[in-house]
Parts: structure tokens; C-alpha cells; sequence
């Protein structure tokens, strides 16, 4: 009987050992990752650069447009808008496109305009900071102009994708 | 244990439950449907576990399907039974499994199905007092945004 | 109830001075720290002794079933991304395969390896989460939140490469993947696999046998084998009870047959089990990593989506092992491009049904507890 | 008159000073541990951050709930920061830097830190929010259980020296600092312990537990009144730390530096310790606490008293 609560009691201070000393352990994981790298970035100052095929805004080069309507089609959320004419240029019939529109509010940046397009005309960008003042901003973003997203972003220069 | 065999023994068992022939489910009358599926879960095929309940609407009529699994046979069982559009009520599989109590909520919720003797028959996904049932196909409202039409639009190539 | 040594008779109940017990309600949710997103739960209180939990649901509800009805095939697939943002890949896969067995479509064997080996490394993101957010709802303060969320930013890194994006992949295509593995992906999975085993020490050392976080967790939220079974409980929630059950091992899909692994399972089903079975499904996945990275054959995964999917009319069940569960998409066709209805069968949705059983009778602090060890995703059970 | 208003000045300037300070401090030391930079853009490694801070809570909106008891509501954030305010008085900073050396420092500062919890239980119940009502009462029931090791374990560096005197204890520390010995060392983790639940820190913080009540018993306060909470509970800590120094480590004594330099690195040693364990432990549980403080730390500390006794009378 005696021996049996001598073990508890050893049990006892066995199990509170091994508490304090998982505790002292976690806390020495804490202490040896004061010291090791730090893994942020002071972000608006420093910037990571976008990847290869970061998925951005939509942008389009109008001059490789064919208008083949691919885009509009595989749009999952009817987020592009385009419009074209048939006009005669030197008595050749050629197709020139009334409207190109995006619309940012309805773009769900899965990048499969850029997949589908046969001729690499509209791709999606690297720009990734897009905050503006008016919802209006981002509704209607004229794709044929080429200074398009420079109300969102003053940096903005259209860039061919490489 | 595959689907001719299930059948059979349902067959054998419940004479003249099973509904039309399918190549993919077990068809059952709505009347027996929890004669069957007390009967699946306690014999020996064990379906213990009520994976998914769901329906379809096909316009003429609505089915609810139910896909039972047995980690015996490791056999996925597709149930279905077919409910007459004016007749949206079916018995509850909830005393059987549990998991049907929130599945049969979201069928009512969106489709309007009402399972009798359920527990906790209210709407789950939408707000509780609004009386549409959106995955029904004639279901429809003026502010969806719809893809665009885009048939035999094409210019170049 | 605390009215036994007490003479229920001598209070006159019309008196406003008598002592008056009474149930406290509290609305957890569905802005609360800790509900992981936008659930409201009911909870009818007992001083701090949850006496009854009634979730309420669909704060994220956005009928993606209905949104597939409308599109076709190939469109519905960033859909998935959303459903359970935490594993993107995993629900782009579990859609792929069921249009594919639709479709009787063939996929060359190196997109095969492609998918598994990114499949399990998105499983190991949303297990990280989910050890983490287990560990802030405890109370440890952020620390291994960050660690986690450090840990898996390797993962996001390799996916961002991969496929442009962070969150939101849509990386995987019916029939194939978009991108191939970029150069040197190789041994950059290598490297991260070789520095989060070391990682996953730490976590060991930090939370696993803390004396503090075992007191907190085992022996709370038991989920008893039976229960989890007819509640259609699965995934890691399921194993953790004790029922060794793995799709990839049972009924393998893409190529898992061919891999060597172990199904970790728990045995008290509470909730240090369930937080232990994920860090170890973390190892299970690093082994068949190396594994398909060992014998990944040569090939052109990637296909075209300029196709139109037209499959016969029909219908197809099919689940995947997601990391919250069996992600199962019932897809019925009328042989058009559009599905006629597309059912997700989301792991999360049962597993939080089962959550009001599970919280009954323990503390308010143990419910946050148990509510974080099942792992739940918001966007998932409301899709 | 005019020292006395002084001396007024100068502990609540250093009261503000100290809690700005703290704040920083512990937002760096958190940063550390988590692989951060933490604040770094106001000022030098965003010294001046806090002060940003309490710009911005200055001239926040002052939100006063609907159907909060508007009396116990607007009191209760001074009846969190007055207390600690009040315990400066009697610190010995220094050789000679003392308010007031009262000759029953210890019960003096002992009962002005328990005194916050009237604060903590009128935020929790004048709020009428749920969250803040549980908060408030298990910030009572766990102040007044762990406001009995704490004290226990201050007996004995009571019954050591002899007097309550602060500056007294101090002195009597000269030739050695109590927690060299046995069991004034084992008082001392007891007294830490207890003082990191007697101020709410993590791993005891269930008070304002934000994983399960939101923010416990402030969740209803915004703007300044948010501030005090937040002044109160820093300089609670500055208190229990400096107290520790005090009774434990030889408050000010020390070689070479000036004396209040040491009296400072000492309470900021420990105070660096109580953050380096919030940043690493999960909390526990409210009834774990209890039974932890009922069923250990009482026993223990009544223990330690009788051998510590023992030891006074045979030594």
C-alpha cells in the first residue's frame, strides 16, 4: 500500500517533469527562431516581383486582335466585351473593332482568355494593385487604349508580355 | 457485389418496389423508400454511410437521388426515386443517418422537396423567409449576370 | 443543473428579487475570431457550459450548382478554385476526374504524376492551416500561425510559378494540366520537403506534446467511430476516430496505386487526434512526393481548352480524397456542352453538421476548440 | 506641495512613458519570435508607432453602446488605470528614488493591483454584451484565486526581512538576492506565475480570450477609453514586474550602474520573459486555471511557507 502511493506520488513528479519540460521546449523553439531570418517584407517599399505567368489585369495588344470571339466565349464570367464592324479599307473589306471592354468587378483572374487566344493578342498583365477611388473606375477599362489602367496604377506602361 | 446483384436481392426482397429499369441506379417507389433503406443499412450489404443526397429537376417530375456507400463492399449505391411535380414530399432518411438531416435541408432548400418527419425542416443555405427555390430549372431573376450570346459571332479567323 | 441543494418550491417566481436562472444565448458569429469565416453559430449557455449549438449557414452560399448549369465544362473549373480555397488543386482535380470519366477520357502519364504530386502538396497547405488556426484557437497567440503560413508560403511560391497564381490556381484542364512543371521544380520540392521535416519537429516540440495543448485537446470533441459514420464524417476527421480510411488506398484513383504509404489513423477520435492525424498525413504526402518525383515519366501534360466537351448523356458520382474530406461532384449530362446539374458533395458541409453533438455539454472554450480541430472551410460548406 | 506635485508628475509621465514603451516592446518581441520586422515605419524601428497609436485612439469616436449602465460603463476604465497608477507611489526606482516609502509597501501594492479587477468586472457588466460578461466574471474568479499564492509567496520575503517597507526589503537584499535561496526561489516562479494571471497575460489571458469572446470584457469600449484599458493593464505589468525585482531580485542593488538603471534592466529582464511565454504557449482552460491555482499553487505556496519558516527558525 505504501510502496503503490510512493509510486503515484514518483508518477506524479514524473508527469509534472515532463510538463515543465515540454513547455521549456517549445519555448526554446521560439527562442531559436528570434534569430533566424526574417521572412517578410516591408511591402509598400519593398515589392516582390511578379512571376513568369502571374496572372494580373487583363491587357490587350489591339493590332493582334482577330477578332475571332474566342475570349468572349470561354469567359466564364462575362467579364470581356467586344464589338466589331465590317468598314473598306483600300476596297478590301477588313473587320475593325467598335468596342473592347473589360470589366474588373466581374473578372475572376482565371487567365483563360489568355490560354484560348490563337494570337497572344490578350494576355493578363503583372499588375496586381488595384485600388481606385469610384467603382466606375473599374467597370468599363477600355482594352484598345493603350494607357488604360493609368488612372489605377501612375506606373502603368503597356508591356508586351514576354 | 455489383448492380444486377443489388437488384436482385431487392427484388427478391421488396417484390414490386423497384421502379424502371436504369443502367447506373437502383429506381425505388417513393412509398418504400424507407422499408429499403432501413433494409440496406442493416443487412448484410452494411450501406453505413448516407454520402449524398441530392435531386434533379427534369421538369416533368423531380428525382431525388441518394448515394449510399458500404465500406464492406466498397460499392457506391445510387438510389433514386421519382417525385410527380405536384407531390414535393418524400419520408426522411435522418432517424437512419444522421448525415441526411443536413443534406435533406439543403434538397429543400433548394428545391422545394419537403421531408416528412424531419427533425429540423428549415432552409439552410437562403434566408428562411424567402420562397424561391433556386436550382430548380424554371427558376430565374432579372439581375443574373448571363454569358453573353455569341452564336455565329465570329470575324476574323 | 445547479438547482440541487436548493429548495426550487420557496421561489415565488413573480418576485423580481428571487434569484432567477436563467440560459444565456450567445450569437458566435458570424463575425467571431474563430468560426473560420463567416459562421454564425447559436450557442444556449449554461454559465459557460454550451448546452445547445445550432449553426447557421449560408453567409457564403453563391449557388455554384446553379452557376454550372450555365456553363460548359471547361468554364465551371475556376468555379472549383473557390469552393475550399485552401486546396484549389485538389477541388480542380476532383471536377477534372469526374468530367473525365463523363467524357471516357485517357490522360497521358506524366500529367497523371503532375496532378498527384501537386494534389499532395496542396494537401500539406491546407493541413499547415489547419494546424495553425487549431493553435491560435487556443490562445497560442499567433506564433504558430505564422509559422504555418511561413511554411506553406514555400508551397504558394511553387504554385505561383507554376501557374501564376497564388490562391485561386485553376491550374488543372480536362484531360491534362495547363503549364508543365517549370525547370527545376524538381529539386526546389525536394529542398522544401527536406526543410519542413525539420519544420515538423518544430511543431512537435511547440504544440503537439505541450503540456498546455494536450490538456486543451485530448479527451475534447470526441467523435466516436459510429457516430462519424453515420454523420458521413471523412477525411482526416474520419481516420482520427479510428476508421483507417483512405480513398487514395481503397479506391485509388489517378495513379496512388503506385505509391508506397501509410493511412495514419487515431484513436481516441478527440481533438488532439484529429490535429495529429493531419501533421502526420503531412509525412504520408512528402512520401509519395518523392516517390512520383522519382519516377515522373517524359511527356506532354498539357492540353488545349479550345475544345468543346460534348459528352453523352448520363450521369457520374465520382470523390476525391480532398485534405477536409471526400469532395464527390454528381454530375448529370443531357448531351449538351452544359452540364444538366452538377451536385459538390463538400467534406466540410457533413463534417459541421456533426458539430453540434460533438459541442454539447463541454465548455465555451472547448467548443472554440472543437470547432477548430474539425478543420472547416466556409466557402466550401456554403458554395 | 510643489515636490509633491512634482513627484505626481514625474510617476505619471514615466506611467505613460512605460506603457508606450511596453507596447512597442512587446509588438518587437512578437515580431521577433515570428519571423517579423514588426512595426517599422514610424520612427527608428517604429519607436513612435505607439504614439501614432494613441493619437489615433484620442481622436477615435467615442462609441457608447445602447442600453450599456452608462454609470459603471464610464467609470470602469479609470478604476483600471487609477489603481496601478496609484501602486507607483511606493517602488523603490532607486537608492533614494522613492514617492513614498511606506511602511506597508507590499500590502499596499498588492491590494492597488487587485483593486483592478472591480474595473475589469464593471467593464464586463456595464457593457450588457454577453462576451464581456463572461470576460468580466472570469476575470473576478481569477484575480482573487491567484491573488493567494501571489501573496503567500510575498509573505515570505515578508517574514525573511522582517518589514513590508519595499525600500527596507531592498536593503536587506544587499548581501545576496533572495532568490539564491531555496525556497524563496521556488516563491519566486510561484509569484511569477501567479502574477502573469493576475494581470491576464497568456497563457492565463482567458479574461479577454479573443479566440472564444471576441475581446472579452473591452469589447464594447472604443477610442480613448480602449487606450486605458490598454495604459491599465501595461502598467499592471510594469507593477508585478517591478515587484518581482523587488522582493526576488534585489531590486536596485547592483555594481557599477547607477542604481535605477539596474532596477529597470531587472523589471524589463522579467517582463521580457512573461512576453517570450505569451508568444509561445497556447492558454489554458478557465476551470484547468482554477484547479491549477486551488490545487497546485496554493498548496505549493503554503508548503514552501511552512519550510521556509522552518529554515528562518533553525538557520
Amino acid at each position: 500500500m505504501h510502496k503503490r502511493a510512493g509510486m503515484g506520488m514518483l508518477r506524479k513528479i514524473k508527469v509534472f517533469y515532463l510538463n515543465v519540460k515540454s513547455l521549456l521546449v517549445g519555448m526554446k523553439v521560439t527562442f531559436k527562431n528570434m534569430f533566424a531570418p526574417r521572412v517578410t517584407l516591408q511591402y509598400p517599399q519593398e515589392k516582390q516581383p511578379m512571376k513568369e505567368n502571374f496572372r494580373g489585369m487583363v491587357d490587350l495588344i489591339p493590332e493582334d486582335c482577330v477578332i475571332c470571339y474566342q475570349c468572349i466565349r470561354i469567359c466564364p464570367t462575362a467579364a470581356l466585351d467586344l464589338g466589331h464592324k465590317q468598314i473598306i479599307v483600300d476596297e478590301k473589306k477588313k473587320n475593325e473593332i467598335t468596342k473592347f471592354t473589360f470589366n474588373t468587378e466581374l473578372c475572376c483572374f482565371c487567365g483563360l482568355c489568355e490560354e484560348i487566344c490563337p494570337t497572344e493578342a490578350i494576355f493578363l498583365n503583372k499588375m496586381y494593385e488595384v485600388a481606385a477611388f469610384r467603382h466606375e473606375d473599374l467597370l468599363k477599362i477600355d482594352l484598345m487604349d493603350a494607357q488604360k489602367y493609368k488612372h489605377l496604377d501612375k506606373n502603368y506602361i503597356f508591356k508586351k508580355k514576354e | 457485389m455489383d448492380l444486377q446483384e443489388l437488384t436482385k436481392i431487392l427484388n427478391e426482397r421488396f417484390p414490386g418496389v423497384l421502379g424502371e429499369e436504369n443502367k447506373t441506379a437502383v429506381v425505388i417507389k417513393k412509398e418504400s423508400l424507407l422499408e429499403v433503406a432501413r433494409f440496406l443499412r442493416e443487412d448484410d450489404c452494411a450501406f453505413e454511410n448516407l454520402h449524398c443526397v441530392t435531386a434533379v429537376d427534369r421538369r416533368d417530375k423531380m428525382e431525388l437521388v441518394y448515394h449510399l456507400y458500404s465500406f464492406k463492399l466498397k460499392f457506391m449505391l445510387t438510389l433514386k426515386i421519382y417525385l410527380a411535380s405536384d407531390d414535393l414530399a418524400v419520408e426522411t432518411l435522418s432517424g437512419i443517418w444522421k448525415s441526411a438531416n443536413w443534406l435533406e435541408r439543403e434538397v429543400y432548400d433548394l428545391f422545394g422537396i419537403k421531408f416528412l418527419n424531419h427533425p429540423d425542416m428549415r432552409r439552410i443555405l437562403n434566408p428562411e423567409e424567402w420562397t424561391d427555390y433556386p436550382l430548380r430549372k424554371d427558376f430565374d431573376r432579372p439581375d443574373f449576370i448571363r454569358l453573353p450570346q455569341t452564336e455565329g459571332l465570329k470575324a476574323g479567323g | 443543473m445547479p438547482m440541487t441543494n436548493f429548495d426550487i418550491k420557496n421561489i415565488d417566481p413573480e418576485k423580481e428579487d428571487n434569484l432567477s436562472f436563467e440560459e444565456l444565448i450567445v450569437n458566435m458569429g458570424p463575425q467571431h475570431p474563430s468560426t473560420h469565416g463567416v459562421l454564425y453559430l447559436e450557442l444556449t449557455l449554461d454559465g459557460e457550459v454550451v448546452l445547445d449549438c445550432r449553426p447557421h449557414i449560408g453567409y457564403l452560399h453563391r449557388s455554384c450548382e446553379k452557376i454550372a448549369e450555365n456553363r460548359t465544362y471547361v468554364q465551371f473549373i475556376p468555379f472549383t478554385d473557390r469552393l475550399d480555397y485552401l486546396a484549389s488543386m485538389n477541388n480542380n482535380l476532383g471536377y477534372v476526374l469526374t468530367v473525365e470519366k463523363l467524357l471516357n477520357l485517357q490522360v497521358n502519364e506524366r500529367a497523371q504524376y503532375i496532378r498527384v504530386i501537386i494534389a499532395e502538396l496542396n494537401r500539406v497547405a491546407s493541413h499547415l492551416i489547419s494546424a495553425g488556426t487549431l493553435a491560435q484557437d487556443l490562445g497560442a497567440y499567433a506564433t504558430p500561425l505564422f509559422y504555418c503560413f511561413r511554411d506553406r508560403e514555400k508551397i504558394v511560391e511553387l504554385f505561383d510559378t507554376l501557374c501564376g497564381s497564388r490562391l485561386t490556381y485553376n491550374y488543372m484542364r480536362i484531360g491534362g494540366v495547363k503549364n508543365d512543371l517549370p525547370p527545376g521544380a524538381d529539386t526546389s520540392i525536394k529542398s522544401f520537403i527536406k526543410y519542413e521535416r525539420e519544420k515538423l519537429k518544430e511543431y512537435d516540440d511547440l504544440l503537439t506534446y505541450n503540456a498546455i495543448f494536450l490538456s486543451r485537446t485530448k479527451k475534447v470533441g470526441i467523435l466516436k467511430k459510429e457516430v462519424a459514420i453515420n454523420y458521413s464524417i471523412t477525411g482526416p476527421n474520419l481516420r482520427a476516430s479510428g476508421v483507417p480510411w483512405d480513398l487514395r488506398k481503397e479506391e485509388p484513383y489517378l495513379v496512388y496505386d503506385r505509391f508506397n504509404f501509410d493511412v495514419p489513423v487515431g484513436e481516441a477520435g478527440d481533438a488532439w487526434d484529429r490535429f495529429k492525424v493531419r501533421l502526420e498525413e503531412i509525412e504520408q504526402s512528402f512520401r509519395i512526393i518523392e516517390q512520383a518525383l522519382g519516377g515522373i515519366p517524359e511527356g506532354n501534360p498539357t492540353v488545349k481548352i479550345n475544345k468543346v466537351y460534348k459528352p453523352a448523356a448520363g450521369e457520374v458520382y465520382l470523390r476525391t480524397e480532398n485534405p477536409k474530406g471526400e469532395l464527390g461532384f454528381y454530375i448529370v449530362s443531357d448531351g449538351t456542352t452544359k452540364p444538366y446539374r452538377n451536385k459538390i458533395r463538400s467534406p466540410s458541409f457533413s463534417n459541421l453538421a456533426v458539430l453540434p453533438e460533438l459541442v454539447r455539454g463541454v465548455n465555451i472554450s472547448d467548443a472554440v476548440c472543437v470547432l477548430g480541430s474539425l478543420d472547416i472551410v466556409m466557402g466550401e460548406i456554403d458554395r | 506641495m510643489k515636490t509633491l506635485i512634482l513627484q505626481g508628475l514625474a510617476v505619471l509621465g514615466f506611467v505613460f512613458f512605460s506603457a508606450m514603451f511596453l507596447v512597442w516592446w512587446e509588438r518587437k518581441v512578437s515580431a521577433l519570435i515570428q519571423n517579423r520586422v514588426g512595426p517599422m515605419v514610424v520612427g527608428w524601428h517604429g519607436t513612435l508607432q505607439t504614439v501614432a497609436d494613441s493619437v489615433k485612439l484620442l481622436l477615435k469616436e467615442n462609441i457608447v453602446p445602447s442600453g450599456v449602465d452608462k454609470l459603471i460603463w464610464w467609470l470602469a476604465p479609470f478604476f483600471v488605470v487609477v489603481p496601478p497608477v496609484m501602486a507607483f507611489v511606493t517602488l523603490p526606482f532607486g537608492k533614494s528614488m522613492i514617492v513614498r516609502d511606506l511602511n506597508v509597501g507590499v500590502l499596499y501594492v498588492a491590494s492597488m493591483t487587485a483593486i483592478c479587477v472591480l474595473g475589469i468586472f464593471m467593464a464586463g457588466w456595464g457593457s450588457s454584451n454577453k462576451y464581456s460578461l463572461l470576460g468580466g466574471m472570469r476575470a473576478a474568479a481569477q484575480i482573487i484565486s491567484y491573488e493567494i499564492p501571489l501573496l503567500l509567496s510575498s509573505v515570505l520575503v515578508v517574514m525573511e526581512t522582517g518589514t513590508l517597507s519595499l525600500q527596507g526589503i531592498v536593503e536587506a537584499q544587499a548581501h545576496g538576492w533572495f532568490i539564491l535561496k531555496p525556497h524563496l526561489a521556488i516563491a519566486f516562479l510561484i509569484y511569477l506565475i501567479a502574477a502573469t494571471a493576475e494581470v491576464n497575460r497568456c497563457p492565463f489571458d482567458i479574461p479577454e480570450a479573443e479566440s472564444e469572446l471576441g475581446a472579452g470584457y473591452h469589447t464594447e469600449y472604443t477610442g480613448m477609453k480602449f487606450a486605458m484599458f490598454f495604459v491599465g493593464e501595461y502598467t499592471s505589468f510594469f507593477i508585478v514586474a517591478a515587484m518581482a525585482t523587488t522582493l526576488f531580485l534585489g531590486g536596485w542593488q547592483g555594481p557599477f550602474l547607477p542604481s535605477f538603471v539596474w532596477f529597470l534592466i531587472k523589471t524589463y529582464g522579467i517582463i521580457f520573459v512573461l512576453m517570450w511565454v505569451r508568444w509561445t504557449l497556447p492558454r489554458v482552460r478557465m476551470d484547468q486555471m482554477m484547479s491549477f491555482a486551488w490545487k497546485v499553487l496554493t498548496p505549493i505556496s503554503l508548503a514552501n511557507l511552512l519550510i521556509g519558516g522552518w529554515f528562518m527558525v533553525n538557520a
